[in-house]
């Protein structure tokens, strides 16, 4: 029991620390691109941390059933958002700064 | 069609349940057949005006593939992290690169990009037949998906489901 | 069974019209109906005036929830004496709409259009009656939503700015009317209009509930166009399709100050709105300012509906004036004001209507020796008119009478100089109507017109008439609103 | 910029929101059916229903969304949605109660609440639903032809 | 405690999404803060639930997760048809 | 604790909304202003306003704007008169509401009125009475169930407007269509 | 006196005013309504917060025993939503008219158009 508890503590303080980690990275990165990588970990792991580390507290319950559900709509949809995102970015016609130096290196795979 | 629905007929009245959690309450479980029926009505008619097979066994064979991807994201995650709060260490470099893509279904390709987006560091920019422009945050990052490795697994999922 | 029902069906039954003429989706048929409930409407009204006058106030709990806990309809004398206008009026509105809507909005759109003008009556009859603060403002904001649907419906682009900014200034109101009840009922946890009075009694120190009162008033005042705060109205009137334009200015800014005499008198009681709060004073030079000023401005209009529209706040100022002398003879004089002035705008927006649907126009210069072709037409807008002025043997005349004999009553000579005047006002910028009508030669680029067709005359006639009728036969009115006023100012029985 | 984003181009959420939307609208049928136990009612379940499906709509096109239900059913639906909450209401007048009475329609009073609050609800729901999706596609249907 | 921590810690990486969210520079950052700041609200809801000791209102949690993805979707398709020169550099 | 952070984001993003001149940022943020209040509701115990507000105000507000915004234009002229006027209204009615908070009675009071009145029969007698769980409902749907049907009707107004203001064409016919091409 | 019991109401008067004031200010007929929803909401909260018990949980009946915030300002306000989004939507679409009617959304504009004619 005590072993779950203190792995559910310590997901959410693991899920926690990645959304600042990705919310400090949203503001740090210079441009849009870059920070839809930023907003990518905080949507994927830091969300499955804490809503993992819920879903432990919540035991076999209705709750956990429905914090899965969140967890299982999230991941499908948040790539998919980022996914719209950058697509019509690039559409729109915003160029992405990229590393100078090896611009174009390994664009053939 | 006929599997099709079935499978979400199924899948739905599960959802449904797993909702609710009245499971001995005869009115709604009644209602939710009714409700299921409806949706399914609808669902049907949203099949029908664009007939894609929908891999629902792949659902099933994901989980493997899941954990896979898991293990990627732990360790995408790591180097995103740390060019987060060391850039002067982990220097971030962003990269342009085009994938070819070699699933045949845009279940296929969906899933592809979705992994890839999934896995942080690296974004899906734009999807077509032929393959998927990715933008990466580190030139290594990028250089680990060219390696093919995930599209090799997304295809053998593709197949495997048919 | 329906005898018990009545104050339910009197909203409900023209509520679920509307969806049942939208279901029916063709003018004619959504006209029919239209019609048809509303006289009902005005069956319904009279049987509960009859009902109230016979037996005191009929208090009707929806769901057979008690009155704190459920909602409730109140129908006392004065509500079952504004029902009577406001159904009144719809009824002889709806009939003259199947012409003029025929002419004036699309095939498409009319059995919205019919569904958005039962709406907007039951709002407006559900306001009238409710008994509870915040069912007040939903119904506000039925009345109000269908409203700016129909002014918008109007011909000219211009519709659509007014039905824009009377929008943004009535959700103003209705918001600041939220605020204002939300505050009530933090003060006293309901939100019963009854309840709320008994409860209030002992806060009168209180400043929050000042602020409530404050908001109220200016959110009401907001909606029955008080005078600075009436920019919304001409415009709406003007541009609206004629029917709606007579059915607003006979009824909505007439429930408007229906609604701030139950919250000023039954709600805030009189000690609290005029001792404490001193509401009279802010009335008073308003009214005083609105009606001058207003009637100034309607005499250079050159649009007739424009004109009438800005004589309306004017003659709203009157209502408020009658308010704040806060006498038995005041408040009977605003009671009478409020009825006689909805027959009179009624009136004259009928026969513009029916000009405008022979010429296509209510500019002065285009309706120049209208008279001629149209002479009945044209003879009823004379009687209204004449009824607008004051003239003796007129229900203007009544009212105006009344309003004198409080200002008297006061010994405010001053008020009365000022009635006088701005009564002659009227007759200025009347005159310029008639004389264009009867004294000038048909512009020659005009094609000849006819009388206007049967549909749009009788209703017309019938609201003329009975600014006759009821001007002479003076002993119904002028009983219901005294002994009305008497109520309100906690005198009667 | 309509003519460079193709079909294709939205192949991925396609793909996704044709997954999802059942689930969607299921989960706003929950919503509407569990008003009594948890948060949520008809007014939530309608609101999600249409939201179910204007992501149908932004996926797959406008055009598909309208044929899927169309503004000819969902005009008199929402009418309909009206007539069944005013109806339970003057059944309440019929049975001998007043408007909106409950308690007349069934014989355990609290079985009438729950009869009375069911059809209320579910009149509330289906209005909603229509009510919403009509104004979004009267206004999508204007911002596509939009120059 | 640990989930009051967490709710403070989803609470400050809302903050900072809400300021990327103001600067801009471009209307995509911002969806983009919208949409974090939409994820974080959900996993906002899910922690409170636990921390208020009534964790049976998931629903909510549920429903904002989706009113997120359709209002960004909604925001990006509409975005398009404006015409994203006018969008895109919005200073 | 937390409503107060909350609300020092709700302050911080209206008064972004004040100072954006691009009409899609402005909308957006008023998409996070209304999640933002549904958060807070959530913390104030209104669980089902929350889903309401979210699902309202997030959502289908928000891309009614948007598709208005496609239509009207994302850029918002620079005024050319300085906002004294509105200035001054506002900032006498914000002084008059602060001014009537003073009497007030102080935020989550068990004493005030409001806990006192009308509210305890609903919350001791509606689970038993009613035999509903959720009180919302139950005072939503019976006690003040006639408030609901204006409601819907309200909703239902707004559709009549809607449509006849702007009106749905039947789906268009592939030769209209191909005329737009 | 207890201020501290006001602030809240306080920050919730700014959100108000905040909201109204970009109603009364601002020219542009979607904004406008942009403004308009803010009050509204912001008045919401208002009432929501009114309605809150110390200690309270959400008025649904918990098999423990529990302390019920109270009910009545939120099924208040969820009618006031309603009626809210009700006035959105019937405004958004008189901007779009009046949009295609005069081809501008700005009140000056739309002023001197009405002078032209």
């Amino acid at each position: 029991m005590i072993i779950l508890e203190i792995l559910s503590w310590l997901l959410l303080l693991f899920g926690a620390f990645l959304g600042i980690s990705g919310a400090v990275g949203i503001l740090r990165f210079p441009d849009f691109y870059t920070r839809i990588h930023a907003a990518g970990v905080t949507d994927t792991l830091c969300a499955g941390a804490i809503l993992c580390g819920l879903m432990l507290q919540a035991g076999l319950s209705l709750v956990s059933v429905k914090l899965a559900f969140i967890l299982l709509f999230l991941w499908f949809t948040s790539p998919t958002a980022s996914h719209a995102l950058a697509s019509a970015a690039r559409h729109a016609g915003l160029k992405p700064h990229l590393a100078p130096s090896r611009e174009d290196s390994p664009s053939t795979p | 069609m006929i599997l099709y629905l079935s499978a979400l007929l199924f899948s739905l009245y599960g959802f449904w349940l797993l909702l609710s959690g009245f499971w001995h309450d005869s009115l709604l479980l009644g209602l939710g057949g009714v409700s299921v029926l409806l949706v399914a009505v609808l669902a049907a008619r949203i099949e029908r005006r664009d007939p894609e097979h929908h891999y629902l066994s792949l659902l099933v064979q994901l989980g493997a593939y899941w954990f896979w991807l898991l293990r990627k994201i732990l360790v995408a995650n790591r180097d995103v992290v740390l060019a987060i709060w060391r850039p002067q260490r982990y220097p971030i470099s962003p990269t342009e690169i085009r994938l070819a893509s070699s699933q045949r279904t845009p279940t296929g390709r969906t899933i592809f990009a979705n992994s890839i987006t999934l896995t942080p560091g690296t974004v899906a920019m734009e999807v077509d037949d032929e393959g998927i422009v990715v933008h990466a945050l580190q030139t290594q990052a990028a250089q680990d998906l060219a390696r093919g490795e995930m599209d090799r697994r997304v295809s053998r999922l593709e197949r495997s489901a048919k | 069974m329906i005898a018990a029902n009545l104050p339910a069906l009197q909203v409900v039954l023209p509520l679920l019209s509307a969806p049942l003429c939208v279901l029916l989706g063709r003018g004619r048929a959504a006209w029919l109906l239209a019609t048809v409930v509303s006289w009902l409407a005005l069956a319904i009204a009279a049987a509960l005036l009859r009902q109230v006058l016979a037996q005191g106030a009929v208090h009707y709990a929806f769901g057979d929830w008690a009155a704190p806990w459920g909602i409730e309809y109140v129908v006392d004398g004065t509500a079952a004496f504004v029902l009577l206008i406001v159904a009144g009026i719809a009824a002889t509105v709806f009939p003259y709409s199947l012409l003029s809507v025929e002419k004036e909005v699309d095939p498409e759109r009319q059995a919205l259009f019919y569904a958005a003008m039962l709406l907007c009556l039951a709002g407006l009859l559900g306001i009238v009656i409710t008994g509870d603060a915040f069912n007040l403002f939903v119904l506000l904001e039925i009345s109000a939503l269908s409203t700016y649907t129909l002014v918008s419906l109007g011909q000219d682009r211009r519709a659509l700015t007014a039905a824009y900014q009377y929008l943004i200034l009535g959700t103003i109101g209705a918001t600041f009317i939220l605020i204002g009840v939300g505050l009530l009922y933090m003060l006293t946890g309901t939100l019963n209009m009854a309840d709320l009075a008994e409860r209030i009694e002992g806060l009168h120190q209180s400043r929050t509930l000042q602020t409530a009162f404050a908001f109220l008033v200016v959110g009401i005042g907001l909606k029955l166009a008080l005078f600075p705060m009436h920019l919304w109205l001409p415009n709406a009137y003007t541009y609206a399709p004629s029917a709606v334009s007579a059915l607003l200015s006979a009824t909505a800014t007439k429930v408007a100050v229906y609604v701030l005499l139950r919250f000023l008198f039954t709600i805030f009681g009189t000690w609290f709105s005029f001792s404490d709060m001193n509401v009279d004073w802010i009335l008073i030079p308003l009214a005083l300012v609105a009606t001058f000023s207003m009637s100034l401005v309607a005499i250079f209009q050159n649009n007739v509906k424009r004109m009438l529209a800005y004589s309306s706040v004017a003659q709203v100022a009157y209502m408020t004036l009658g308010i704040g002398i806060v006498t038995v003879t005041g408040l009977t004089a605003a009671l009478l004001h409020l009825f006689n002035h909805a027959l009179i705008k009624g009136a004259l927006f009928l026969a513009l209507g029916a000009v405008f649907y022979r010429i296509g126009s209510v500019q002065l210069d285009r309706m120049q020796g209208i008279a001629r072709e149209m002479p009945w037409t044209m003879a009823a807008f004379v009687l209204a008119a004449l009824s607008l002025i004051g003239v003796p043997m007129t229900v203007g005349f009544v009212s105006k009478w009344y309003l004198i004999l409080a200002a008297l009553e006061k010994g405010w000579w001053l008020v009365v100089v000022l009635i006088l005047i701005t009564s002659l006002m009227a007759v200025v910028y009347l005159w310029r109507v008639i004389e264009a009508a009867y004294f000038r030669p048909r512009p020659a680029d005009r094609e000849a017109v006819s009388e206007a067709p049967w549909g749009l005359l009788l209703p017309t006639w019938v609201l003329a008439l009975a600014n006759l009728y009821l001007g002479i036969d003076t002993d119904l009115s002028v009983g219901v609103a005294g002994e009305a006023a008497q109520r309100l100012m906690g005198l009667g029985p | 910029m309509r003519q460079t984003h193709s079909d294709k181009d939205y192949q991925v959420l396609q793909v996704v929101a044709k997954l999802l939307v059942p689930y969607i609208l299921l989960f706003a049928l929950y919503v509407q059916f569990h008003g009594d136990f948890g948060p949520g009612g008809g007014f939530q379940a309608g609101v999600i229903f249409a939201a179910g499906v204007i992501l149908y709509a932004m996926a797959f096109g406008l055009d598909k969304a309208m044929s899927l239900l169309s503004p000819q059913v969902l005009r008199p639906l929402a009418a309909l949605g009206v007539l069944i909450y005013g109806g339970t209401g003057v059944a309440g007048m019929f049975l001998g109660g007043h408007f909106l009475d409950y308690y007349v329609l069934a014989t355990p009073p609290t079985a009438g609440q729950h009869l009375g609050i069911f059809l209320v609800e579910l009149g509330v729901g289906l209005t909603v639903t229509c009510v919403m999706l009509l104004i979004f596609f009267a206004f999508a249907q204007r911002a596509e032809q939009a120059p | 405690m640990i989930f009051a921590a967490t709710a403070i810690a989803i609470l400050v990486v809302m903050g900072l999404a809400l300021i990327r969210a103001f600067v801009g520079p471009t209307v995509y950052d911002r969806v983009l803060a919208m949409n974090m700041f939409g994820t974080k609200t959900v996993l906002f809801i899910a922690v409170f639930g636990f921390l208020s000791g009534r964790p049976d209102f998931m629903d909510i949690a549920l429903v904002y997760a989706l009113i997120n993805f359709v209002g960004v979707i909604a925001v990006l398709k509409y975005a398009q048809r404006v015409g994203a020169g006018e969008c895109a550099e919005d200073g | 604790m937390i409503d107060i952070v909350l609300l020092t984001f709700l302050a911080a993003t209206a008064i972004a909304v004040v100072r954006h001149r691009n009409l899609f940022a402005v909308v957006m943020l008023a998409g996070i202003y209304s999640l933002l209040s549904a958060g807070l509701f959530v913390t104030l115990d209104a669980v089902d306003v929350a889903f309401t507000e979210a699902a309202v105000g997030a959502g289908i507000s928000t891309v009614l704007f948007l598709a208005t915004l496609a239509l009207t234009g994302p850029r918002e002229a620079v005024p050319v008169r300085k906002p004294y006027l509105p200035m001054v209204v506002v900032s006498i009615t914000g002084a008059a509401l602060i001014w009537g908070t003073l009497d007030m009675p102080r935020f989550a009071d068990p004493q005030a009125p409001i806990h006192q009145h009308v509210a305890p029969r609903y919350i001791e007698t509606s689970p038993t009475e009613i035999g509903i769980p959720n009180m919302v409902t139950s005072v939503l749907a019976s006690y003040r169930g006639y408030d609901t049907f204006g409601e819907v009707t309200v909703i239902f107004t707004a559709g009549v407007g809607v449509l006849a203001l702007l009106g749905i064409r039947r789906k268009r016919s592939s030769k209209d269509a191909a005329e737009k091409e | 006196m207890n201020w501290v019991g006001l602030y809240n109401y306080w920050i919730v008067i700014f959100l108000m005013m905040t909201g109204f004031y970009i109603v009364v200010s601002q020219g542009n007929l979607v904004k406008k309504l942009v403004g308009l929803n803010l009050f509204q909401t912001s008045v919401f909260i208002q009432y929501i917060s009114m309605g809150k018990m110390p200690g309270g949980t959400a008025p649904i009946e918990s098999s423990a025993p529990a302390v019920y915030s109270n009910p009545l300002p939120h099924v208040l306000i969820l009618t006031a939503i309603v009626v809210g989004v009700a006035t959105t939507a019937l405004g958004l679409a008189l901007a779009v008219r009046i949009k295609q009617a005069y081809g501008t959304v700005e009140e000056d504009r739309i002023r001197e158009e009405d002078r032209n004619v």
